[in-house]
């Protein structure tokens, strides 16, 4: 194993000595079971490549526990959670894919870009199963809107939102906004989308058959989103300064590119595997794409395209550049692929091989950067489970009497208030800015309970939702958690829509907070069981853990977003009094 | 009657303008690449929307030099009837077709809902099946759709009744609320709103149908004459 | 390596309505004194040429067909290195 | 009466992909001499004052807050007359 090239960078015997793992999220104990899994100490590109691979993001370490709770399966589910996005059957060789996705700190920290690449972002996971992405959604989460901040961050994420969808050409139809205090600096931004596949085209991410080639798609790398504690081992300079702000910045013009040559390629029928680069980019990809086959991966990083001139290995594998595949072929369809993506006007370069080691290897500038098992990466990141106490405010709560209540005399002034209250009031502000029709097929538009998207070619639908209640949720987490997915199923039942499944974004505190872990379980707990009643079973989602501010943690708010599946278009209902005369009856109490 | 749709780097209503012909007047229809360069077995052409080349410097700017242009522009000097919709105006007044540009909308925001236009032209091949001054419903879909051309240019427009179609309702700051335009010989328009997604009730509106059946009975008196003579 | 620097503005007689707004933001945060707000495009170019002449006429055709759009726009150019 | 001149650049280091799409297509124009393209904003602010000193803090205030978004992009300006 050589030592790193960059002079800037600890060695390994640094890294252990100054713990310097510890800034990039790794504990003691993870580092002694990373020393075992190498056989050594790991150098700084490794230790890098382990810390993301072992991060909550990656390795739902603190929550995989609590996954586990959830209906996966049912009659009509094709591909439940662990791939890119869940998959369920809507009759006729077709299917709906649908997955959510969080870009809350992003958001926080560049609203237009961090919206932005979250948006790219799920779209990447919805065509990489060789899916069409027909429509998208979104949920968010801001504090008052009082606050110039919030204001600010209100205005750029829908921005962002709008600038994405729309460029790209798939429509926005639907999601929610809610403003309250516990989401103050530290707004959510959760993106869905939702794509139309032939049960034949269904692609999975799996380097599969050993010497094949590995091909990276997409833009040149760049030093984007590299995760802080690179630079913090650093001396503050100019120049780190400006590498740590190197935020990502999302191109949807070129991801239209990627996700047409991508959908074409896939449709030749050549495609082994591929999958997105999300969250750590190559370092994911990579890792993942061979675990899933039992396979090992060489990634000659010098023949990576790059945007900037001497990135190091570590700056490669964590990168987070966007817009960015990775897909295995046979050697004798090389041709074939590099032709589409070649008139599509879009990069692709041999980046790898599959290898019957297990080990991710990574070459550059001639020597060996890197070797690390695959399974330790994928498989071996322990999962905690933490503690869980009661909250005190949860206690207190239970003594409040509810049917205690001021009694309102000003009704209409009280109504007034509540139209009038932002989270209430109407959202046409937010959803002009969307195409919400581009494609033809958006049936019903943002404005009623979900949005109806048509299949075309079909007299089917497709209804679709995104809910959530945080305040709920924080008062009372089963029953929050209940309540947040059967409100989806009313949206989708109001629609004209059966509903089928859900994909669920569970938006947290610190797990680390006994209080917070126990939201956690409760909530899951209760939308398990709300599944389980509803048969909806959860295909999909995303976690997002340490959610808090300098005044706390945000609600408790697991957003559940739900598709349903309109057999004719006859039967699509929409909200609002139709004529003057009509009775109107109120159903449940 | 034999129509293309083209396709750009960043188009994507091109498979809504392609859906349209279909349901709307049933003609053989093709996507045809920016690279193409020929365009003679087409009678009609449909610039679509979307954004080409990410709408990157300014909207249509880069896309006018696209190979298929040259074509387009030998087209439209022919006669052929060619319909720009939304980033496909863009391109067509960038490329000097039709007159005047489209600015960013006053609200600096994108735009996307039903609009009412009023026709101020019912003269023009794509628009005689439409009643003079008839009010319809047509989305748009839009951050840069504030036409705008200097007086001389609007003085043209006037004189030579190539304003096709007007906002009722002004939602981006376009000049005199134009939503529409043509050139002087009539065979090229240009607008805003997407006609190509008012075709089926289901989506919101049927008012676009008519463009398309309008350009076909122009084709077809055309052709007939044609055949005549 | 020869370095151009153009800037391309909104015609005088042309209404700029990024401008107009910006102008609206800055008063409405307190910022009284901005009279007008004007706002083009800034772009730097790396020439991999060193003849200055033909580095001039070559900026001013990329302006004159793509950087600019004449209807509206005005644009200059310097070169540098 | 001062007048602002503000250019707002995007940092060197963040992705803009306006630039690459614009060098692509001065290239496939057959201007291949250009080796990179950057693109930011040029501003004119005509301020109602004058006080160069007190122009000077408020322009810096006005970049900070409105005209540049510094998180990714630079500013730098000058002021005329
Ligand atoms: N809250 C959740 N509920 C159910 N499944 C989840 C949840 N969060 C994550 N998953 C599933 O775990 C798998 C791994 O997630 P992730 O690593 O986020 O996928 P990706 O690589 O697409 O980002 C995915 O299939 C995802 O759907």
């Amino acid at each position: 194993m050589s030592q790193q090239v960059s002079a800037k960078e600890p060695n390994a015997e640094q890294i252990a000595e100054q713990q310097i793992y510890k800034q990039m999220g790794v504990s003691d104990s993870e580092y002694e079971l990373i020393c075992g899994f190498l056989g050594r100490k790991p150098n700084y590109t490794e230790i890098g490549v382990f810390s993301v691979m072992w991060s909550e993001h990656c390795a739902y370490k603190n929550s995989k526990p609590l996954l586990r709770r959830f209906p996966t399966s049912g009659p009509r589910v094709l591909m439940g959670p662990g791939e890119g996005a869940g998959i369920v059957d809507i009759g006729d060789n077709q299917a709906v894919v649908f997955k959510i996705e969080s870009h809350n700190h992003p958001s926080a920290v560049e609203p237009y870009q961090g919206a932005a690449t979250g948006v790219g972002g799920i779209i990447r996971d919805i065509f990489s199963m060789g899916s069409r992405p027909i429509a998208v959604l979104n949920s968010l989460r801001f504090g008052k809107l009082e606050s110039d901040r919030v204001k600010y961050l209100f205005e750029h994420v829908v921005s962002g939102i709008a600038g994405y969808g729309n460029c790209i050409g798939i429509p926005t139809v639907g999601g929610e906004v809610v403003f309250d205090d516990s989401y103050d600096g530290n707004p959510l931004v959760n993106a869905m989308c939702v794509g139309l596949i032939d049960h034949d085209k269904i692609q999975r991410g799996v380097a599969k058959g050993v010497g094949n080639p590995v091909f990276y798609v997409g833009p040149p790398t760049g030093r984007d989103g590299i995760h802080g504690a690179t630079f913090a081992s650093e001396e503050l300079t100019e120049e780190s300064e400006a590498k740590r702000t190197a935020v990502q910045v999302g191109d949807p013009f070129m991801e239209k590119l990627v996700m047409e040559a991508c959908l074409e390629l896939i449709d030749t029928g050549i495609v082994l595997g591929i999958q997105d680069m999300g969250a750590a980019g190559l370092t994911c990809s990579s890792a993942e794409m061979a675990s899933k086959a039992g396979n090992g991966l060489e990634l000659y990083l010098d023949q990576v395209p790059q945007r900037e001139a001497g990135m190091t290995a570590y700056e490669m594998m964590l990168s987070e550049s966007q817009e960015r595949m990775l897909f295995v072929v046979e050697p004798k369809d090389e041709a074939q692929a590099l032709e589409i993506f070649e008139r599509w006007g879009v990069i692709c370069a041999k980046v790898g091989k599959v290898t019957d080691d297990g080990r991710l290897k990574l070459f550059h500038h001639g020597e060996v950067v890197g070797d690390m098992p695959v399974t330790a990466l994928v498989d071996e990141c322990p999962i905690y489970d933490k503690p869980s106490t009661v909250p005190a405010y949860y206690l207190e709560n239970e003594n409040v009497d509810t049917n205690r209540y001021e009694e309102v005399t000003d009704l209409g002034g009280a109504l007034d208030k509540v139209l009038s209250s932002p989270s209430v009031a109407s959202k046409a502000w937010v959803y002009e800015q969307y195409d919400t029709m581009v494609r033809t097929s958006t049936a019903v538009r943002p404005g009623s309970d979900a949005a109806v998207v048509a299949v075309r070619g079909t007299r089917k639908a497709l209804a679709m939702t995104t809910d959530c209640n945080g305040r709920f949720v924080y008062l009372d987490p089963e029953v929050g958690g209940r309540i947040a997915v059967s409100e989806a199923a009313r949206n989708i039942v109001c629609s004209g829509a059966e509903p089928l499944a859900i994909t669920d974004n569970l938006n947290f505190g610190s797990p680390e907070k006994p209080e917070i872990f126990w939201q956690m379980e409760k909530s899951v707990d209760g939308m398990a069981e709300a599944c389980r009643v509803l048969d909806t079973p959860v295909i999909g989602g995303n976690v997002s853990l340490y959610n808090e501010n300098a005044k706390g943690a945000i609600y408790p708010t697991p957003v559940v977003g739900m598709v349903g599946l309109v057999h004719d278009t006859e039967h699509i209902t929409t909200q609002g009094f139709k004529t003057e005369g009509d009775a109107i009856l109120l159903l449940g109490d | 009657m034999k129509f293309a749709v083209l396709v750009f780097p960043g188009s994507n209503c091109d498979i809504d303008c392609y859906k349209a012909v279909e349901d709307t007047i049933g003609q053989p229809v093709d996507y045809v690449w920016h690279t193409a360069t020929d365009l003679s077995a087409y009678d009609g052409i449909l610039v679509p929307g979307g954004f080409s080349y990410g709408d990157y410097l300014r909207c249509g700017a880069i896309s006018r030099f696209a190979p298929v242009m040259n074509e387009v522009a030998k087209a439209a000097e022919e006669g052929k009837f060619i319909l720009g919709i939304c980033n496909g105006f863009q391109i067509l007044t960038e490329a000097g077709l039709l007159p005047g540009t489209l600015l960013r909308n006053t609200s600096l925001k994108f735009r996307c809902h039903d609009t009412v236009l009023r026709v101020e032209n019912n003269t023009n091949p794509f628009t005689s099946e439409y009643a003079a001054g008839e009010e319809i419903v047509i989305p748009i879909a839009h951050g840069e759709g504030n036409y705008y051309c200097d007086d001389a240019t609007l003085e043209q427009l006037k004189k030579n009744n190539q304003i096709i179609f007007t906002y009722v309702n002004n939602p981006n700051g376009s000049l005199e609320d134009i939503a529409g335009i043509s050139n002087e010989r009539g065979n090229v328009v240009g607008m805003m709103p997407h006609p190509e997604r008012a075709v089926d009730s289901l989506f919101g509106s049927e008012d676009g149908k008519r463009m398309f059946t309008s350009i076909l009975k122009a084709w077809r008196d055309r052709h007939e004459s044609a055949s005549v003579r | 390596m020869i370095k151009a620097i153009v800037y391309v503005t909104i015609k005088q007689s042309v209404l700029d309505p990024q401008g107009v707004a910006v102008q609206g933001a800055l008063h409405s945060m307190g910022f009284k004194e901005v009279d007008s707000v004007r706002i083009g495009k800034y772009m730097e170019l790396q020439l991999d040429t060193n003849d200055r002449n033909e580095a001039e006429t070559r900026v001013k055709e990329m302006c004159e067909k793509l950087l600019a759009n004449t209807v509206v726009e005005d644009y200059r150019f310097e070169l540098e290195g």
